[in-house]
């Protein structure tokens, strides 16, 4: 890959504090040069230990910009710029700061024209890991720093336990499709890798020296190869703590139909959820109409149409963001489930979401092919 | 290379030179041809008659010999061997009800589960150990030695056998131009050579291995070079009668391609077996120094 | 599977199973069926649909939550679709259930995809058979049980 | 909601196995339903009068009859219905005969049940159904027909003749195809020039037929009644408005190349008329091999000898758009490359030919006038062997299928050879040989007698080269013997193979072809004229390889089609077409990817998705694909299927 390094200083080596002020420099710059006239970032909330997101146009304003905070506060950065280009794209050049999986997300909402990258300078952040908003926030109180964990965590290579599961099994640490990545995975001092020419030109315009970096490769090849080893494990557990009906019911057993995972889920972009439509049978009516016919009332039914239908139409553009999991105030562990199913559905395809925007998702590409199912399974 | 290897009858009888030359020039190219522990016979024509599944046992067990040598591909030498092995692997792979009735036969044995894959030996040599490769091992090049090759039926049909273009096979003429040959193009290459015909009706292959070898010395060959032991017999000792049937007939030897192989590769005339031949390649081979 | 035995020692389990037809080809052929009179089980319930393409995910998983036993979608053969080729569409939705019902151990057989064109009325009957018995021989839908208890 | 449900007894058929009065008994039941009667024959004049007059008194407004499939009498039932002022888009039948009383006769119970769940189901839907009208389209009365071979010309003179303005495209420099290559034709000996020559000149003259030589049809949008054709027509490098046809130009031309014509057997000029009948009678510039228009200067002899200064190297091809309400499509076939078989020296040796070349040798207008000489050396052929099946029926090799003409052609080259070369001996290589025609099998018996031909039932295993003579190997089956043949010539009856280009262009039309390229029909019994796509329709060998009297009828056959589709000024539509709720849609362009008819868009003003129901096939694809049941079938809702499946799936 190619990039830049923002800090020649060697003293400077893998302080945290320089990496945060050499990223916000590099934003500041950014402005600066109108290379674009808005950033989208996380930033630092003074009433809150939680980051907010925030559009800022200054160059000073930088400063506080926290683009490399390890939480993913709520909704993901994909599902703003889906809502601030789905109608038209925007008037000025906006640089956007994104994990990977919010950058593979937005993948996806592109290929169902949700979103649209015109005038966009997608930025992707290395995200070693992240963590639930709930332990960030008690981490925040407690005084512990969750950004110096979570690096302190990426120097000795351990890991972290408190990581989302999303994130213990992320196979994306690094963005594969966006201009630019903040790198901090096999770098010492901050990297600015370059994906695509726009990339090298913004490089190039805010005056950076473009080299080879072949050691970062290495060692994120690494990284995934040692995640790829513990995901398999772990998804296959969590299948088999799901296999069958009954499994699977008991899994359910605590949710309460709230759909905060359809809200917060990127791939959901319905304007209105089919299962919250008028045509979803098990709305309140239909429950009273069920409770006088058959002396029964459906909730069974109604918490497995919704939880499995959704999964049929978003497992395979699923970007294994794990939120959610962290968006169920029930604790129900939902990534157990939409982590190994929506790989195993989109394997089968061999399609992987949100990694090229040229490629089709399946329900969209027409697979000319006999496709293999009517053959005599055997039993 | 460890190869798990199928002899057959003839291979240990009167085609015992074809297997000699092939194990020598094997070894020049690195390939170890490990014959089976306890092979059975290949079944010849019986196994392919669909229904008489008791006849695909011997067949069966041989794959099972080959996968306790270790092995999921299976070399054969006689083109015939090579034919019946295939397709009785081929019809049971296509039919996993009837595998399972043929496993249920042996139950002293494992279950045959359908992975080995049958192979001939020139396809080893094309597509494993390719024809560059030989021709890197060539000390003694054929030049000047115009062969033409005959494939007669077995390799080639049917078509889910054949070990190469059914109409407009190369292989053994790309192996012989490694090897330094020259090759004479017969337009009869894959005519029947009267197979078992020679034994009630001497007649009828009499006459087709006449054309065969004919057309092959109007254009000019000094030698036929094959790949099947029963093709081998009625070319070769059939020849004696025609010369007196056809005044002015040319002899011609011919050879296993192993032969010219191992000739090739320098090694001791001893492994050619030359003596088994009933037209003798002697003067022949001398006249181009290669003996 | 634990869920197979429910019903034994009780009278023999009759499976419902919900079939969805395309009317060009699928439809012809159960009209043909019948006219020629053959006989297959009558657990089949059909629904004549415009294509197999016409088939969303959420009806197989609604007939499932219903209590069916089995679904049974048939279409043209590939390559005969009336209407080009909604059936390759079909195959590419079946897929996703499919991977879905398997990875969650929800007994992905009980839904099958069959090419049944206009003229196979011995085809469908034979499939309405021999899936009706596979069908019977699984069992119920697990979800029945889940909810008597 | 107010349903009526009428069970059909239909005689015994269904009576015979279901209980009548268990259906009646638990339909009325069903909420919605307020009247249930049964009939003997509801089809029958007596049970649809009874339909009406309970649609009048009970005031209903929706019907389910529960009778026989509905591929049978929903039509006969809907217009009965309307008769009445119900719209007949709220009559929906439920098939309890081919579904249940038939295929369940010995377990009435059972059969009972399942029929009360398919009528109750049927109640459902049709609650939810909406009254429509058909769609009415305005249509465009012209005709495209695509290829000037004999079954493109009989489509056009049909049409034509009708009064209709007719749009024939065809991509030679002139029309009449492989039958104006033809010697003779069997089994009547007609010579083309003598009966197809005059149909020729006719298409040339009529007023009604706009004929476009030497041009392409490169694209195609629209529907039926109304389609888009571009058309390309190519540069031919002559004012043919100047053009006389005088064929001066040729005589000059330094350039020889091989007649396409003539297969080879002889060679035309760069400038060159394709044969003296050509219609238009115009000269063209082959391009590649022109040397002024390779080298871009130099020679221009022909312009210089123009007497009518016709020449324009200068020309350009040229798009015109035409707007027509039918197509059809009358692209012929072609014959299988004999190089392709090279057991039988196909490509090799010169005196191997096909047997289209033959057609050429043996035919009197053909480049040796008649004569019957071989290529290699132009000597007299003695003993000529037809090899017939060379690359038919042979699905190890080549095609499967049987090319149907090559038997009574082969017959009539062993007849026609014999005329020519009467101490000559001809053998003919045959698997069986198949006469199915008028005239056919008597022809055949005429060649035997006459043509004193060797048919020989076999195959050929190898033909080669030997002491100056092709050598043909075969086997007789009948007495089980080899057979060798020294041969002077051999004539392959190669194949018939779809026409060059047909993927490219079934792919412009939006239509299918089988795995060979052979254009799909929609149905090939009932509908082999018709492709899946309305209004667009197959006529001749394109459909798959046909004589000339099976190409002239079905030509006739489209042409029929097309009049009948176009008879009236609109056509109506079923109005079963896609809607869109666009209070729901987001515009993910999901139905878009999935509709095949290319009838639905984005609206780039409002992200939302927008249906050419003109286009709309009602295949309800893009329902399926929808993940907000923003887009649904008319009349298919998915509340209509929930409510079924709900039903259905019960116990």
């Amino acid at each position: 890959m190619e990039g830049a390094f923002l800090e020649s200083n060697p003293e400077n080596k893998g302080n945290i504090k320089k990496i945060k002020e050499s990223v916000n420099r590099f934003l500041q710059q950014l402005l600066e040069k109108k290379v674009v006239e808005w950033v989208l970032t996380p930033y630092i909330n003074p009433e809150n230990p939680l980051p907010e997101r925030r559009i800022i146009t200054k160059p000073e304003e930088a400063i506080k910009a926290d683009p490399l905070t390890p939480v993913i506060p709520g909704f993901p950065m994909s599902t703003f710029v889906s809502e601030i280009t789905r109608e038209k794209p925007i008037s000025k050049p906006l640089a956007v700061l994104l994990k990977p999986c919010e950058a593979a997300s937005l993948v996806e909402l592109v290929k169902f024209r949700q979103a649209n990258l015109d005038n966009l300078l997608t930025i992707g952040v290395d995200c070693y890991g992240s963590y639930h908003v709930l332990d960030f926030k008690k981490m925040v109180e407690e005084g512990e720093k969750p950004f110096e964990r979570m690096i302190n965590a990426l120097k000795n290579n351990k890991g972290d336990e408190l990581f989302r599961t999303a994130c213990k099994t992320c196979l994306k640490p690094v963005a594969e499709n966006t201009d630019l990545n903040v790198g901090i995975i096999g770098v010492n001092n901050l990297f600015i890798q370059a994906n695509t020419s726009k990339g090298t030109e913004t490089l190039k315009k805010i005056g950076l020296k473009i080299v080879e970096n072949k050691e970062r490769d290495q060692k994120i090849k690494e990284l995934i190869e040692e995640r790829g080893e513990k995901r398999k494990g772990m998804f296959k557990e969590f299948l088999k703590e799901l296999h069958g009906l009954h499994k699977l019911n008991k899994f359910f057993e605590d949710c309460i139909n709230c759909h905060n995972c359809m809200e917060v889920c990127p791939i959901c972009f319905c304007k209105e959820c089919f299962f919250e439509s008028e045509l979803h049978p098990y709305v309140y009516e239909k429950y009273i109409k069920f409770t006088i016919e058959e002396g029964t009332i459906q909730e069974l039914e109604g918490k497995l149409q919704f939880h499995l239908g959704r999964l049929i139409h978003m497992s395979t553009s699923c970007v294994s963001c794990g939120l959610c999991e962290q968006a169920c105030p029930q604790e129900i562990k939902l990534f157990k489930l939409c982590g190994p199913v929506s790989e195993n559905v989109q394997k089968s395809f061999n399609y992987r979401a949100g990694e090229k925007l040229e490629e089709t998702p399946p329900i969209t590409t027409f697979y000319e092919e006999d496709l293999g199912l009517t053959e005599k399974q055997a039993e | 290379m460890r190869v798990p290897y199928f002899p057959g009858c003839s291979l240990k009888d009167f085609a015992d030179n074809f297997e000699k030359s092939a194990f020598a020039s094997a070894s020049v190219l690195g390939v170890e041809l490990v014959e089976l522990p306890e092979w059975y016979c290949c079944g010849v024509v019986a196994p392919l008659e669909e229904d008489e599944l008791i006849r695909k046992v011997a067949p069966a067990r041989n794959f099972l010999r080959t996968k306790e040598l270790g092995g999921n591909k299976l070399v054969t030498l006689c083109s015939m061997c090579y034919n019946t092995l295939k397709l009785t692997n081929l019809y049971m792979k296509k039919n996993p009800d009837k595998l399972e009735r043929i496993n249920s036969f042996m139950d002293e044995e494992e279950n045959y589960d359908g992975t080995v894959e049958v192979i001939h030996f020139l396809e080893l040599l094309r597509d494993i150990v390719g024809f560059e490769k030989m021709r890197e091992k060539v000390k003694k090049p054929l030049k000047g030695l115009k062969v033409a090759p005959y494939y007669g039926c077995l390799l080639l049909r049917p078509k889910e056998v054949a070990i190469d273009s059914l109409e407009k096979p190369t292989v053994m003429e790309d192996l012989l131009k490694s090897l330094g040959a020259e090759i004479v193009n017969s337009p009869l290459k894959k005519t029947c050579c009267g197979s078992y015909q020679v034994i009630n009706n001497k007649e009828v292959a009499s006459k087709l291995v006449y054309k065969i070898i004919t057309a092959v010395t109007k254009r000019g060959g000094e030698a036929v070079v094959t790949s099947c032991p029963l093709c081998h017999y009625n070319l070769d000792s059939l020849q004696k009668d025609l010369s007196d049937k056809y005044p002015g007939y040319k002899e011609v030897p011919v050879f296993y391609f192993t032969q010219l192989m191992a000739l090739a590769f320098g090694l001791e005339e001893e492994v050619l077996g030359l003596e088994k031949h009933e037209v003798n390649p002697l003067n022949l081979l001398k006249s181009k120094g290669l003996i | 599977m634990a869920e197979k035995s429910v019903e034994e020692g009780k009278e023999k389990f009759e499976p419902v199973i919900v079939g969805f037809f395309c009317r060009w080809c699928t439809s012809e052929a159960a009209d043909l069926a019948g006219t020629i009179r053959l006989q297959y089980p009558p657990n089949i319930r059909p629904i004549r649909v415009m294509c197999s393409g016409f088939i969303d995910p959420i009806y197989v998983l609604k007939a499932f939550l219903e209590g069916a036993d089995g679904v049974l979608i048939g279409g043209c053969h590939l390559g005969e679709c009336h209407y080009i080729n909604g059936n390759y569409k079909a195959q590419t939705r079946v897929k996703v259930i499919k991977e879905v019902m398997k990875s969650l151990g929800l007994e992905e057989e009980r839904l099958r995809l069959e090419w049944i064109s206009t003229s196979e009325g011995l085809k469908f009957a034979e499939v309405a058979n021999e899936f009706t018995e596979q069908i019977r021989r699984m069992g119920p839908n697990p979800l029945k049980k889940l909810k008597r208890e | 909601m107010r349903v009526g449900v009428f069970v059909c007894h239909c005689g015994r058929n269904i009576a015979g196995t279901l209980n009548i009065e268990k259906i009646k008994e638990e339909v009325a039941k069903h909420s919605g339903v307020v009247h249930v009667e049964d009939y003997i024959f509801m089809c029958s004049d007596p049970g649809q009068k009874l339909i009406r007059d309970r649609i009048k008194e009970k005031n209903l407004d929706a019907v389910v009859v529960s009778a026989c499939s509905p591929s049978l009498h929903e039509k006969t039932f809907r217009n009965n219905a309307a008769s009445v002022g119900l719209n007949p888009y709220k009559v929906e039948i439920a098939n309890i005969r081919e579904w249940a009383s038939w295929p369940h006769e010995g377990k009435p119970e059972e059969a009972t049940e399942k029929a009360i769940k398919i009528i109750k189901a049927t109640v459902e839907k049709v609650k939810s159904n909406i009254p429509l009208e058909p769609l009415s389209v305005p249509v465009t009365r012209k005709v495209l027909v695509i290829g000037g071979g004999i079954a493109g010309i009989q489509a056009s003179l049909d049409i034509a003749n009708a009064g209709l303005e007719v749009y024939l495209v065809e991509k030679k420099p002139s029309i009449g195809g492989k039958m104006a290559q033809f010697s003779e034709t069997f089994p009547t000996l007609d010579c083309p020039q003598c009966i197809e020559t005059p149909k020729m000149t006719e298409v040339a003259n009529h007023p009604n037929i706009h004929l476009y030589a030497y041009s392409e049809v490169v694209d195609v949008s629209g529907f039926v009644g109304n389609f888009k054709v571009k058309v390309k027509r190519k540069a031919t490098y002559v004012d043919w408005n100047k053009c006389t046809g005088c064929s001066e130009c040729a005589k000059v031309c330094p350039v020889k190349v091989s007649s396409e014509y003539d297969v080879g057997v002889s060679q035309r000029k760069a400038i060159y008329i394709m044969f003296p009948q050509a219609v238009p009678n115009k000269a063209t510039i082959d391009p590649e091999h022109c040397l002024r228009l390779v080298y871009g200067k130099g020679c221009g002899l022909c312009a210089k000898t123009c007497p009518a200064g016709a020449i324009n190297f200068e020309q350009k091809e040229k798009i015109e758009e035409i707007d027509v309400g039918a197509i059809i499509v009358a692209t012929g076939f072609d014959v299988m490359d004999p190089s392709l078989l090279t057991e039988y020296g196909g490509g090799k040796y010169k005196d191997v030919i096909s047997a289209l070349q033959f057609e050429r040798i043996l035919a009197p207008s053909g480049p040796t006038g008649g004569k019957v000489v071989r290529p290699s050396d132009g000597k007299e052929p003695k003993t000529v062997v037809f090899v017939q099946c060379a690359g038919s029926r042979d699905p190890e090799h080549y095609m499967p299928y049987c090319s149907k003409v090559c038997c009574m052609y082969t017959a009539k080259q062993a007849l026609l050879y014999k005329h020519a070369v009467p101490n000559g001996h001809a053998y003919v290589f045959y698997i069986d040989v198949r006469t199915d025609g008028k005239g056919y099998e008597e022809f055949y018996e005429r060649v035997l007698r006459e043509a004193e031909a060797t048919y020989l039932r076999g195959k050929v295993a190898e033909i080669y080269k030997e002491d100056g003579k092709l050598k043909v190997l075969g086997v007789d089956t009948l007495t089980g013997k080899g057979v060798e043949i020294n041969a002077d010539l051999v004539v392959l009856a190669t194949a018939a193979v779809p026409s060059e280009g047909i993927k490219e262009l079934a792919k412009v039309l939006r239509i299918q072809t089988d795995e060979y390229g052979w254009l799909k029909e929609a149905h090939l019994k009932l509908r082999p004229l018709e492709t899946a796509t309305s209004g667009i329709f197959i006529a001749g060998a394109a459909q798959f390889i046909r004589d000339i009297t099976d190409t002239v009828s079905h030509a006739s056959g489209a042409a029929a089609k097309a009049l009948s589709l176009l008879s009236r000024n609109r056509i109506e539509r079923e109005p079963l077409v896609a809607e869109v709720n666009e209070e729901i849609c987001s515009g993910c362009g999901n139905c878009v990817e999935a509709c095949t008819y290319q009838a639905i868009k984005i609206d780039p003003e409002t992200n939302i998705a927008k249906i050419n129901t003109a286009l709309c096939e009602g295949c309800g694809a893009c329902q399926a694909s929808c993940p907000s049941a923003a887009i649904q079938l008319t009349n298919s809702y998915k509340k209509q299927l929930f409510e079924m499946i709900s039903i259905l799936a019960k116990e």
